[in-house]
């Protein structure tokens, strides 16, 4: 009974780590159809600028969900203005410049954090369920996953930039016919991704060992999650986080480790030669 | 493609002839020959991309199949001929069963990205984790992230003791890039080749042709594993060791920059591409003032907002301007926008 | 075709031209010391210190008065964490640069990847790093820990302070495969259980479900071999859930690359190991060692266990040059061969002629305030396990990575 | 009697609750010349679709020249000897005039066939000016052209063309009817357009769909003149 309870707040877990690791690529590809390859390296980002900020003495929670996704978002609000706007309509491109960017973060963060693994430790203490211990910064993942997908659904549902967001997404020239600069909307929304993509890697940051080539362990897991999902936000996001997570802790529980990782790609491939548009491509059409 | 296929060859003989000879009095002869293999792993996905618009994340999935073929029979074997041709069958026919399970399930641009991508992290993860002894193909165990070394490298066909190394076997791995060179050549002035660049530009027109575009694009897609398969032959014998770093997503990324750098759409480019990059990549090895990686994304990160059709084509440009023949794509680009909008 | 020929062929001038290799050019008299490390990359964190480490032996070396009357000169590539780049410079290191020796490699994989070139090419080559043992070749001398030196003591010691049964979480390659089977051994033979037995690749970070999974089999102890930054987090994640304090933890290489100045205290605390060397060493050896450390790089301390390995390495190489009073290849093997020591911060290295392995002290110690403090000092240990299937006195011509059946 | 070269049988289209198209019977015989019209939204797309494999229809089924291609891919329905010309021009852009359309006759003829038969269409169709020009440098009017010709070039018995009038001047608009004209010696053209100006000077019988239906099928003077018709037309336009 116990071991069960753990398992299921592991695979909830795994499901969270998925919903946060993508929500910052997600929102842009589903805004901007860019594929934003530099995503993980925003999120090793987010990850260097909460352990600097807690050296200087910022509290650990708002460095994480404060700093951090501010910091990462202007950085994202750099790359938008300088690189990713001469791209718009080039969606190879934008890849590939984009990998070109996380290639530059990290040979800078190499150059100025070193390649020693650095990292902090996690500020909530475990405890224990019947004869287990748990760690309770697993149900802080959770909670902030939970509470970000409640706030882009109460954006997306109830602002009026929500609304335009919305429209860009159906149809990106409606927004600029109805008077909206895409310019604008577009650079809001790479902030805004950016700042998601930091707030993820901050989050995480206690849980792994840092080093400037973290976020290539991101990027793959994220990219697949978001293609997976397909065209809808937010029940893509969901749909595929939680098949791709429960598949994984499953086959970890089961096997091993690798195993579970493997599990997730193949469940991939078989996803996407099922449905070649996602998810929601094929269910949940229209939803957000 | 306007000259004759003989005029072609001729020319490319007499460079290559030239550069055979004149490079070893520049560059050491196993510094040649690893960027000639990187050429050639270049124009793979030149080929299949620039000419077949198929953009593959895991071409380095098809090097590292054939360099651990190659590696794992010619432990079994003992000799290195069978093994040669197995390291480009087998890629070929998992590219073709890749090829079909993708292109016949409509697959393109993203999806195939991540297709391919998953499947070289798969190969990679599997690989990397074969270092338990329960992993033996024959007498060959897989060694896990440690790789496969010691195994029997190139030797003179049906005499196995006669080893083909150091400079003889940068004339031997030369001589493969003109052939393949050559063949890649005569595919693309081949209906086949022509009817590839058709569908580069227009999947939808060329099905409403009546040509299978599948069945076509997974042809294109294996032969373009198969030149991957014989460079990763040829570096498992130039290294004589075989790492899973060889199925790596930053292996897959160095091919694409290389393509790139070089120049889509050209058959030089991906080589001239992949040797220079190879090179710098080498000389910075030698200085540590400023981290290597940042160099090698600003060059790719530069390429695509500046030059983003690389560095042949640039440079073959105003040659090709006086002739007017140069390509005002982005007019029609914004013409057919207008349009559609 | 896209490209005419003249173009193609003014190109392709400029490139070589402007591309010669800077072949590199000695004062004669020099002798030439061939480096090969990931000084950049995700394995940066063992090559850098190790760069440092043999950059100071090479400078007190040549501040002595150098070696048979010359200057000791260095030639280092940055292998780049990229495996296919040592065979690359494995190559221009011994083709072209024709170094007298080569000291480097971290990783197996990357020892493996020149080992053969340096025999081809006769050139002597010296690996120090702690590693999985069995490699028997005439052409390697080797100076790191081998699993019979560092975990035939750290398991006794581990299980005594926790209980019998043990679990076992290694890194999921050769090194970490070939050691889980020597720790199998040993926990054996010191009457206990091994309960379970998990691998991870080095690109696995997420222990999650692992932790739980180790719960559900209640071992007194779980020893962890494993390596690199992803496996760091097994460490956090392990404190983060509580268990610090539950099961004892005992590590074969946490601390190789100083990770435990990156883990809390907290979270480090308690964790046992054994190596040959630790900055807590109190000896006149490494305070000197330390001192010298931090006047040559601004304060530096990141020596670690390799670095200290390889300036181990540098060191004993030099004795044997010494003592052959040439640079013949064969004559400085004979000499050390003779089974010649030094004294260094980790203390006495004696090379030991049947395995070309090092014979040295093993510290058992406990991660303490991110310090590691020595609790006990072994001796002298011998590389029993390779001893046991490699004797190149017997077989000078042997060339294998023997794996030992255990 | 001439030969009934395509048919459908209650061909319907579901898009999740929308039906698009439903249950379509539809016939044409050999050369005969066939517009079908209808507001914007109804169904002569999505019938155009499905007749050329683009879609695979929910029900019903599609014949050609007797042989059942219902579910069929647009190549195997191209390989039968149709030529199919869609909304948007779809040409290749990097390629010249030339160049695509020699493409289209490589396909059912050997290399030097083809060269000959891609020289007589370009003749055919005036195209010899452009003839090494790439599509992409192309104005709108001669790109619909060249699309035609690679239709053309390929011999097919059944044309189907989706709005060929599309965005062309008149002087193009001429052309194209010429071009159309000859096409229908050899083969049966389906057309699929809204300008009205365009189907009065090419068509004879006229299908309109409404809503996904046929509503009626008749000579187009009649259509025009069909007060159903005009509501349909007109009620959209309000």
């Amino acid at each position: 009974m116990d071991l069960s309870f753990v398992i299921a707040v592991e695979v909830l877990y795994a499901v969270a780590s998925l919903v946060l690791i993508s929500a910052g690529l997600a929102v842009v590809f589903g805004m901007m159809k860019v594929i934003n390859l530099a995503h993980g390296e925003f999120m090793m980002l987010g990850g260097y600028t909460t352990i600097t900020a807690v050296g200087l003495g910022v509290n650990v929670f708002i460095a994480m969900l404060v700093i951090a996704p501010l910091v990462v978002g202007l950085i994202g609000l750099i790359v938008e203005r300088l690189v990713i706007r001469h791209l718009y309509g080039r969606l190879v491109d934008t890849m590939l410049a984009t990998w070109g960017l996380s290639l530059v973060f990290i040979g800078l963060a190499t150059m100025i954090f070193g390649n020693t693994t650095t990292g902090i430790s996690t500020p909530i203490p475990g405890f224990a369920v019947g004869d287990y211990q748990i760690s309770g910064y697993n149900f802080f993942i959770i909670v902030v996953a939970v509470v970000l997908v409640i706030a882009m659904l109460a954006v997306l549902r109830g602002t009026r930039a929500g609304l335009i967001a919305r429209g860009t997404m159906q149809r990106a020239d409606m927004a600029a016919a109805l008077g909206y600069s895409p310019d604008r909307i577009y650079m809001a929304t790479f902030f805004c991704g950016s700042a998601l993509s930091g707030l993820a890697g901050a989050v995480l940051a206690p849980l792994v060992g840092l080093v400037p080539t973290s976020g290539g362990a991101y990027i793959a897991k994220a990219f697949i999650t978001v293609i997976a999902g397909g065209p809808s936000l937010i029940a893509g996001l969901l749909s595929s986080a939680t098949s791709f997570g429960v598949v994984n802790q499953v086959f970890t529980f089961a096997i091993s480790p690798v195993i579970g990782e493997v599990a997730l790609l193949v469940a991939a491939v078989i996803l996407l030669r099922l449905m070649p548009q996602g998810i929601t491509g094929r269910f949940f059409k229209g939803k957000l | 493609m306007e000259r004759s296929l003989g005029k072609d060859i001729t020319a490319t003989l007499i460079v290559s002839a030239l550069l055979i000879w004149l490079l070893p009095m520049m560059v050491a002869t196993y510094t040649l020959t690893v960027l000639v293999i990187y050429g050639m792993l270049g124009l793979s996905l030149g080929l299949i991309w620039g000419f077949g618009g198929i953009l593959c994340f895991g071409q380095a999935a098809f090097f590292g199949l054939g360099a651990y073929t190659y590696a794992i029979a010619a432990i079994n074997f003992g000799e290195s001929t069978v093994p040669m041709l197995l390291a480009v069958l087998v890629p070929l026919i998992f590219a073709a069963v890749l090829g079909a399970l993708m292109f016949y399930g409509r697959l393109t641009d993203v999806y195939l990205g991540v297709i391919t991508l998953v499947v070289t992290l798969i190969l990679f993860k599997f690989v990397n984790s074969t270092a338990g002894p329960q992993y033996v193909i024959g007498n060959a165990r897989l060694g896990g992230y440690n790789g496969i070394p010691g195994f029997q490298t190139l030797n003179v066909p049906g005499n196995p003791d006669a080893y083909i190394w150091g400079d003889p076997y940068f004339y031997f791995c030369a001589v493969t890039l003109v052939i393949v060179f050559l063949l890649v050549t005569w595919l693309l002035r081949s209906s086949f080749g022509r009817v590839a660049i058709g569908i580069r530009e227009n999947e939808t027109r060329m099905a409403l042709m009546g040509y299978d575009v599948a069945a076509r694009k997974t042809v294109l897609f294996a032969i373009g594993a198969a030149i991957a398969g014989l460079a990763g032959a040829l570096f498992a014998n130039w290294g004589e060791i075989v790492t899973p770093g060889l199925f790596s997503l930053g292996q897959s990324a160095e091919i694409i920059i290389w393509c790139i750098v070089g120049g889509l759409g050209t058959r030089l480019g991906p080589i001239l591409g992949a040797a220079g990059l190879a090179y710098l990549k080498f000389m910075l090895g030698q200085q540590s003032l400023i981290d290597n990686t940042l160099i090698t994304g600003l060059i790719l990160v530069l390429f695509v907002l500046f030059l983003p059709k690389g560095l042949v084509p640039a440079v073959a440009a105003p040659w090709k301007a006086s002739f007017g023949r140069a390509r005002r794509r982005p007019h029609a680009r914004q013409r057919r926008k207008a349009r559609h909008g | 075709m896209s490209l005419n020929r003249r173009d193609f062929l003014g190109r392709t001038a400029a490139l070589t031209t402007t591309a010669m290799l800077p072949t590199a050019v000695f004062a004669d008299g020099t002798i030439k010391l061939g480096s090969i490390l990931d000084a950049s990359g995700p394995f940066d964190a063992y090559g850098k210190p190790m760069d440092q480490a043999m950059r100071m032996a090479v400078s007190e070396i040549n501040e002595a008065g150098g070696l048979l009357g010359r200057q000791v000169e260095v030639t280092a590539y940055d292998t780049q964490s990229d495996m296919a780049l040592y065979s690359q410079y494995g190559q221009q290191l011994t083709r072209q640069d024709k170094v007298d020796v080569v000291h480097g490699g971290i990783l197996s994989a990357s020892r493996e990847a020149i080992r053969q070139t340096m025999r081809k090419t006769k050139t002597l080559y010296f690996y120090n790093v702690l590693y999985e043992g069995g490699v028997c070749d005439r052409n390697i001398f080797i100076n790191g820990v081998t699993p019979a030196q560092q975990v035939e003591a750290l398991v006794p010691f581990a299980m005594k302070n926790s209980g019998k049964k043990v679990y076992i979480l290694a890194a999921d390659y050769n090194y970490g495969q070939i050691t889980a089977r020597w720790i199998q051994k040993f926990v054996a033979d010191n009457g206990g259980e091994v309960v379970g037995t998990d691998f991870f690749p080095l690109d696995v970070s997420d222990f999650g479900s692992t932790i739980a999974k180790v719960q559900t089999a209640a071992p007194d102890l779980v020893i962890a071999p494993l390596v690199g930054g992803a496996h760091l987090s097994f460490f956090r994640q392990w404190a983060a859930a509580g268990m610090k304090d539950k099961i004892a933890l005992a590590s074969t290489t946490l601390g190789v690359g100083n990770e435990h100045k990156v883990l809390t205290p907290e979270e480090g605390n308690g964790i046992m190991c054994a190596y040959n060397y630790s900055q807590e060493l109190d000896t006149p050896e490494n305070a000197q060692f330390k001192e010298k450390w931090a006047a040559m790089f601004d304060g530096d301390q990141s020596m670690h266990e390799i670095a200290v390995s390889h300036y181990h390495g540098i060191k004993t190489w030099a004795e044997g040059v010494r003592k052959a009073g040439s640079l013949d290849r064969m004559a400085i093997i004979e000499a050390l061969e003779t089974g010649i020591s030094i004294m260094g911060p980790g203390g006495k290295v004696t090379v030991d002629p049947k395995t070309h392995h090092a014979v040295l002290d093993v510290h058992l110690m406990e991660m303490q305030d991110q310090q590691m403090k020595v609790i006990e000092t072994l001796p002298q240990r011998q590389p029993v396990d390779t001893q046991a299937v490699c004797d190149l006195s017997a077989n000078p011509n042997d060339n294998t990575q023997y794996e030992i059946e255990i | 009697m001439a030969e009934t070269v395509l048919e459908t049988h209650g061909l319907t289209m579901r898009f999740g609750g929308v039906t698009a198209s439903d249950n379509v019977n539809f016939s044409l015989k050999a050369r005969e010349l066939r517009c079908l019209i209808g507001p914007n939204g109804a169904g002569k797309s999505t019938f155009f679709k499905c007749v050329t494999g683009l879609l695979t229809p929910t029900e019903g089924q599609v014949f050609m020249r007797g042989q059942d291609v219902t579910g069929w891919q647009p190549h195997q329905i191209a390989s039968l000897g149709v030529g199919i010309k869609t909304q948007t021009p779809n040409v290749m852009d990097a390629l010249s005039v030339h160049e695509n359309i020699w493409l289209s006759a490589r396909r059912f003829h050997d290399a030097a066939e083809a060269k000959a038969r891609t020289d007589t269409i370009i003749d055919r169709l005036a195209l010899g000016g452009i003839a090494r020009t790439e599509l992409g440098q192309l104005a709108h009017g001669e790109r619909q052209r060249v699309e035609l010709g690679l239709v053309a070039v390929a011999d097919p018995w059944l044309v189907l063309l989706d709005e060929p009038a599309a965005g062309m001047s008149a002087q193009d608009v001429d052309r194209m009817t010429e071009i159309i004209h000859e096409l229908t010696r050899s083969a049966a053209v389906v057309i699929v357009e809204h300008d009205m100006q365009f189907i009065r000077s090419i068509a004879e019988t006229v299908t309109v769909f409404h809503q996904g239906a046929v509503l009626m099928e008749d000579h187009v003077d009649h259509v025009m003149s069909d007060p159903t018709v005009r509501a349909v037309y007109l009620g959209k336009k309000a």
